[in-house]
């Protein structure tokens, strides 16, 4: 079996997720043993433009991004969206909530005109490309990632879970943040992270997005029941899971 | 280590090793495989029950049986649907698969002897169906009038076609076939199995009626045997639920309090006509 | 000798972020030496308005995922700063901790595999790995230990949760503290290897030179003078090496990173007491090198880097030299902490009206963060400068004296010095916030 | 059996002991605010007087996560047993009870030999509730005290600490307890007096029929309201399967090591909470709604799963599931009383 040809892109983002791929440590001379990475800006000099893998980090913000993801998607086999950014459009989106020269003259001041600024709504790569498959999170997990490149590489459909963060909180035996009379998305959001915020004592703020199927209704009854606000949750799902 | 356990009992997860020894497609998405245990035995089993495949590292799954014990080693019908299923599909002949089993209940082979049998099979519903008919065949003098009813969605996906039509051949036995989607090949019958029911409307009240087929049919076909005057525990269905151990620990498969790796997948319908989540 | 030189490094590599670097020189005359960035605009202060105090940390983390712990350390002081919250000296130690954790793991990673590739004459860590395994696991298991402080600290490596307006979500257990203990004495021996086998190679160093502002935080804080951390990453105000001991208040950083447009170039730059300034590791060894620990001492004098220095490429070693001290002061620190026992410390906030500042030393520089709020508590204004911003000026700056004195060695060699000057430089340009027109040149 | 008497001191050298010679010792120790199994590190970290465990000892007898076989891909597979000699210290009666219904379903049919060992290679010292959780209603399941499946029971009872060894297995552990003397008339009646109390005051929700009814009520009752009212807050979150003592389903996945050539096949704790529990191929759901879902918990509860047991009922009253709901819906107790109040008792 000749190794697979794996590409790292990334978009507008914070590299994070990257990171963490360095951050699997000595894990990472495994990986480098079963797949060849001919590109990865971050780490090495080398360029490709053929991969049958190309994992994408970051959301899509500009009209160049779109034609560039577009080259990759059409050399790639397989397009993997690494990261919040890149699955959900992550905290990048949060612009789209206002108005975009309003948001370049916060920024820029009288300099908001000039033409590389252009912005454009903020997208996930699936709103601009196909994508195979989704590795949310911000950053990733890197096991989860190792994981997903094992089962890709063995012809596995990979699986992110799609029941909420509570399970794997839970499962850590935190005391549920609710119990102390704080916000929590653990209950709408996907796992798969190992809950690592309620288990730091912070809130679950959503970065991995919401479940497939979020009871949204119940988690604005249960906001009353605990004497918070509707507006409270609202104010957190903005965070990640932007529009 | 714990030897009290391992020296007297064997592990019920620990398949057994099986070589494939046939292969051929059936049609675009089932494959027929022959398989025979490594260990030179031949596994005991009745018809209707189904052993756990496995492909270490890609998973595990449970699968009908559709040989019968009458013949030599086990012949199984594979759908592509998933991870595991897929990765089957690209094995070739002498490759190895994980057996544990077989498991679950079985259709009732000496119950119905001297009885008159009806088959209602949909789709992949004929792989676990087969395994009953060839056994009733290989012992023809024990049952009954047989009559298989055979619907497929289209033509191309219909399954064992040259057994079928050596079946419809035999004097001894009625097979009536009807795909949902008319086709260019096919001037038989038209519309989905449950159409072919009325056709045998006389013979059915005193035969025994074993109905298998996609979680959708059931509910359709069973109006049709109670319009019929089939009493109920006459029917025999075959259901298939999620499972992940195939022994009555995992709890995926429980329909109500049934375990159907346990007290099925064959369930006579008079004990689940009051189960709610069954049909 | 050539006399026509090309150079389009487009998005260059093993750097955070986009750069691109563009060289035209015709009949020796040199017509183009531009350092640019054309990373995507993100609007970080754009969406924190609105937001509450205690969600800014966690947006403005996502500045940078390289110095996530730095923006988010940086953006709770400046909250802290507005809401006018005091914290303990134990969540001050606790921070401390994160904070060098931060400096430790993005030090290791961009000596041990962004620059000893460089040095190696190869183009990444990949092929680092059959050629110096031991080398590269040693640096592994360096990185590893940093970042598993960091995931203790700060409950994971990147983007960290545990801390909030007031205090800190989660304080390592006595038990903890012990442990990390251990693995960070067991790591000193490993980084004395790492040094020997980048001074090894040291000899790739360019020998280059040009007078240069060094601009970095100075201790100012009363609890950490005559400890470790009075070589300080944390805590203090703003001094420089041109200004002549005067130390300038966070709370006016804006007047030292005086933002401006260049006439000449693209990015936006920063500049103070000269045309440009640099930030970073060479710089807070400049200011203050005699507040080093002893191992930190011990390295920079392997390398002989001595203070002063204005060899842009030292960097590294400077960074190297504070790797040692990092640990050395963590150690301390975290004696400090088990002395007296940690435990779990409740914060109570009460939102008001007011705008605050904050510098942190990033890993790669000086970073402030300033925010205002209504009474409320939600955000109605925020300003972050970025140490990779201050630096553009000055990588520019470099550019104009480095291409006339190499362009004779060739177009490879040039390129190759221009891209090693700009990952010195260690810039992390994803976190840029603000900058200017990019153009390209084919 | 015997039953013996030692001082709290004497009882402190005891867990010291224990942690010095033997290989591991779980016990409950506080976790901030709250109390949880974790491996015992010293004496004094030994709570005895907690409340409830944020976690059954569950997580001991069937891990969330445990490798059943090894593999190498596309081959043969070994069995893997992976327990090892422990001592979980401090379990509560409603948890012991749970652990003896767990015995009962992997030993019965099929006898699964993976929790069987591990089961076999844990020495369980019980011990009476001294401070009831806030919402513990262990007296009405009838789980309050505990007969059998401990290797010893430990009581406060002020004091003194009264030790029942029951299995040779305690009996060994009595080795570390030299300076324990045979429980006095007196002793046992302080011990008769805490059972007593126990069998009443952990209560806090009240069922209100005897819990052998719970299956004919709940065959009775399948189309009632009240799933559909309480399952429509119902996150699917599968809190209520994660912390309850008695929940044992699991998921079965492999997992390959790096080099893709080996690898494990391990199981998982699931929750029949989940969406897809009980999805199969082309996405069929046989449990689609919040409502089914919900009802199937407390129908395994209630009605299945003592199919199984000898008619035992599968919620052992620990409350653990009422505190775990952000929802607030999951409380047993206040469900089945809300079935009868629509049904009469015949
Ligand atoms: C008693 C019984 C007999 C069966 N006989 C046959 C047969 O003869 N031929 C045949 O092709 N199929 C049969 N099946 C169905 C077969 O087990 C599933 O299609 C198979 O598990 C899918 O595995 P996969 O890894 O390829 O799919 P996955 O990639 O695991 O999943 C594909 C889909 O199947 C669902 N699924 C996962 N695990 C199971 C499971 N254990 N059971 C059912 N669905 C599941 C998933 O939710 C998903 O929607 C039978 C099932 C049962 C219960
Ligand atoms: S803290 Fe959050 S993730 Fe954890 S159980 Fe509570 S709601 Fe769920
Ligand atoms: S159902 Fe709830 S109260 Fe009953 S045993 Fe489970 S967790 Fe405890
Ligand atoms: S804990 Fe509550 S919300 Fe979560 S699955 Fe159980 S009943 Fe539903």
């Amino acid at each position: 079996m000749s190794k697979p040809r794996v590409a790292i892109f990334d978009f507008a983002c914070c590299e994070g997720c990257q990171l963490q791929i360095v951050n699997l440590e000595e894990e990472i001379i495994d990986l480098i043993g079963v797949v060849d990475v001919v590109e990865w800006r971050e780490a090495m000099s080398e360029q490709s433009h053929e991969y049958d893998i190309a994992i994408i980090e970051g959301s899509i913000t500009r009209p160049e991004d779109e034609h560039r993801l577009q080259i990759i998607r059409s050399r790639a086999k397989v397009l993997i969206a690494l990261g919040a950014c890149a699955a959900i459009g992550g905290v990048n989106k949060m612009k789209n909530n206002f108005d975009f020269n309003e948001v370049k003259r916060c920024v820029y001041g009288k300099d908001a005109e000039m033409p590389h600024l252009a912005t454009t709504t903020t997208r996930a790569v699936h709103e601009v490309v196909p994508v195979d498959f989704t590795i949310p999170g911000c950053p990733i997990n890197g096991e989860e990632f190792a994981r997903v490149v094992r089962e890709l590489l063995l012809g596995k459909t990979p699986t992110i879970p799609d029941y909420p963060v509570c399970v794997e909180c839970k499962a850590k035996e935190n005391v549920c943040r609710y119990e102390y009379g704080e916000i929590c998305l653990g209950p709408i959001i996907r796992a798969g992270c190992g809950a690592p915020c309620p288990t730091a004592g912070w809130r679950c703020f959503g970065c991995r997005g919401f479940v497939d199927n979020p009871n949204v209704d119940a988690a604005k009854e249960v906001m009353e029941k605990y004497k918070l606000t509707v507006d409270d949750l609202k104010q957190k799902m903005v965070l990640f899971n932007s529009k | 280590m714990c030897e009290c356990c391992t020296q007297e009992k064997k592990d019920i997860y620990l398949p057994e090793l099986a070589t494939i020894t046939k292969r051929r497609m059936l049609n675009g998405t089932e494959l027929y495989m022959h398989l025979q245990l490594d260990s030179g035995l031949e596994m005991e089993y009745t018809p209707g029950q189904f052993v756990e495949v496995s492909l270490a590292g890609i998973g595990e799954a449970p699968i009908s049986i559709s040989s019968t014990p009458t013949q030599k080693g086990l012949e199984l019908v594979i759908r592509n649907v998933g991870t595991l299923t897929r990765a089957i599909h690209k094995l070739d002949v002498g490759a190895k698969l994980g057996i544990r089993g077989p498991y679950g209940s079985t259709y009732p082979v000496e119950q119905a002897k001297g009885k008159d049998l009806v088959f209602v099979c949909g789709g992949i519903g004929l792989v676990p169906q087969r395994s009953f008919i060839r056994y009733v065949l290989d012992n023809r003098a024990d049952y009954g009038k047989v009559t298989v009813l055979l619907g497929t969605k289209c033509y191309d996906m219909r399954l064992f076609r040259e057994e079928i039509a050596m079946w419809m051949e035999r004097k001894d036995m009625c097979v009536m076939e009807t795909i949902d989607e008319a086709h260019d090949c096919w001037d038989g019958n038209v519309g989905v199995v449950t159409t072919l029911i009325p056709k045998i409307e006389n013979e059915l009240p005193n035969s025994l009626v074993m109905v298998c087929g996609p979680p959708v049919m059931y509910k359709f076909v069973l109006m049709s045997l109670a319009e019929a005057d089939v009493p109920q525990g006459n029917i025999f269905v075959n259901l298939e639920r999620r499972m992940k151990c195939g022994v009555g620990k995992c709890g995926h498969c429980q329909i109500n309090q049934h375990y159907v790796c346990q007290d099925g997948p064959v369930f006579r319908y008079s004990d689940l006509a009051d189960v709610p989540e069954a049909i | 000798m050539s006399k026509n030189i090309n150079i389009n490094v487009h998005h260059l590599t093993r750097v955070e972020g986009h750069g691109n670097i563009v060289v035209n020189i015709t009949d020796g005359t040199i017509e183009k030496c531009q350092w640019q960035v054309p990373e995507a605009p993100r609007f970080f202060e754009a969406m924190v308005r609105g937001r509450r105090y205690d969600d800014i940390q966690t947006i403005v983390s996502r500045i940078c995922g390289i110095c996530s712990i730095s923006h988010s350390l940086v953006a709770t002081r400046a909250v802290e700063d507005a809401l006018k919250l005091e914290v303990t000296e134990q969540t001050d130690l606790v921070r401390h901790l994160l904070h060098y954790s931060e400096q430790l793991q993005s030090h290791v990673l961009h000596v041990g595999y962004l620059v000893a590739p460089d040095l190696f004459g190869e183009k990444s860590v990949v092929p680092l790995v059959p050629k110096a395994p031991d080398a590269v696991k040693t640096i592994i298991k360096a990185h590893r230990v940093a970042n598993q402080m960091s995931a203790l600290l700060g409950g994971r490596i990147t983007h960290p949760v545990t801390l909030t307006p007031g205090g800190m979500t989660r304080v390592p257990s006595t038990e903890e503290l012990k442990a990390l203990k251990k693995e960070l004495e067991a790591i000193v021996p490993d980084l004395v290897t790492i040094c020997q086998v980048v001074l090894s190679v040291a000899g790739g160093l360019p020998n280059f030179t040009r007078d240069t502002e060094y601009v970095s935080l100075w201790q100012t804080h009363p609890r950490h003078k005559g400890t470790l951390s009075d070589y300080t990453f944390y805590h203090g105000d703003i001094i420089s090496t041109d200004s002549k001991g005067t130390v300038v208040p966070i709370s006016k950083w804006e007047s030292v990173a005086n933002e401006y447009v260049s006439p000449q170039s693209t990015a936006k730059w920063t500049k103070w007491h000269r045309d440009s300034y640099a930030a970073g590791a060479l710089a807070r060894f400049n200011n203050q090198a005699e507040k080093l620990s002893p191992l930190g001492k011990k390295v920079a004098e392997m390398f002989g880097l001595k203070k002063g220095c204005c060899n842009p490429y030292f960097n590294s070693v400077a960074q190297l030299a504070e790797c040692a001290h990092v640990v050395e002061a963590s150690l301390e620190i975290i004696d400090k902490l088990l002395t007296k026992g940690t435990k779990f410390e409740k914060v109570k906030v009460t939102p008001r009206a007011g705008r605050g500042h904050a510098g942190i030393e990033a890993p790669r520089g000086i970073l402030f963060h300033s925010y205002e709020f209504d009474k409320n508590g939600n955000c109605v204004w925020g300003n972050c400068c970025i140490p990779t911003n201050q630096n553009h000026a000055n990588i520019q700056l470099d550019f104009d004296k480095l291409v006339p004195k190499y362009m004779d060695e060739g177009e490879d060699a040039l390129r190759q010095k221009m891209e090693m000057l700009v990952r010195s430089y260690d810039p992390c340009i994803s976190c840029s916030t603000h900058y200017l027109d990019i153009e390209f040149v084919r | 059996m015997s039953v013996n008497t030692v001082s709290k001191d004497q009882f402190k050298q005891f867990v010291a002991a224990l942690i010095a010679s033997e290989p591991s010792v779980v016990g409950v120790q506080a976790k901030g605010d709250r109390f949880v199994f974790d491996d015992l590190k010293s004496a004094d970290a030994l709570r005895l007087d907690y409340d409830v465990s944020i976690l059954s000892p569950r997580k001991y007898v069937m891990p969330q996560k445990e490798t059943l076989l090894k593999f190498e891909v596309g081959g043969d597979c070994q069995s893997v047993q992976d327990g090892k000699p422990l001592i979980l210290l401090g379990v509560h009666p409603y948890d012991m009870a749970a652990i003896n219904q767990m015995d009962e379903l992997f030993s019965q049919d099929e006898y699964d030999t993976h929790y069987m060992c591990r089961r076999r290679q844990i020495t369980i010292i019980a011990c009476d509730v001294v401070s009831p959780s806030k919402n513990v209603f262990a007296s009405s399941m009838g789980t309050a005290t505990v007969q059998h499946g401990y290797d010893m029971l430990l009581t406060d009872v002020g004091e003194s600490i009264i030790v029942e060894v029951r299995t040779d297995k305690g009996r060994v552990l009595m080795n570390h307890m030299p300076a324990a003397r045979p429980a006095s008339e007196d002793d046992l009646a302080k011990r008769s007096a805490v059972w007593e109390k126990n069998q009443h005051v952990l209560n806090k929700h009240v069922l209100e029929c005897k819990p052998s009814y719970l299956p004919k009520l709940l065959e009775k009752n399948y189309d009632h309201p009240v799933w559909e009212e309480k399952a429509r807050l119902c996150y699917s979150c599968g809190s209520c399967n994660q912390v309850c003592p008695t929940c044992y389903c699991f998921d079965v996945q492999d997992v390959v090591n790096w080099d893709m050539k080996t690898g494990s096949r391990v199981r998982v704790w699931d929750g029949c909470l989940l969406e897809n529990f009980a999805t199969v191929a082309g996405d069929h759901n046989f449990r689609k709604n919040r409502s089914s879902r919900f009802r199937h918990r407390l129908y395994r509860k209630g009605k299945y799963v003592p199919g199984k047991i000898g008619g035992q009922i599968a919620c052992v009253g620990c409350g653990r599931c009422i505190t775990a709901c952000t929802a607030d819906i999951a409380n047993p107790v206040n469900v089945y009383n809300q079935l009868m109040e629509r049904t009469d008792i015949g």
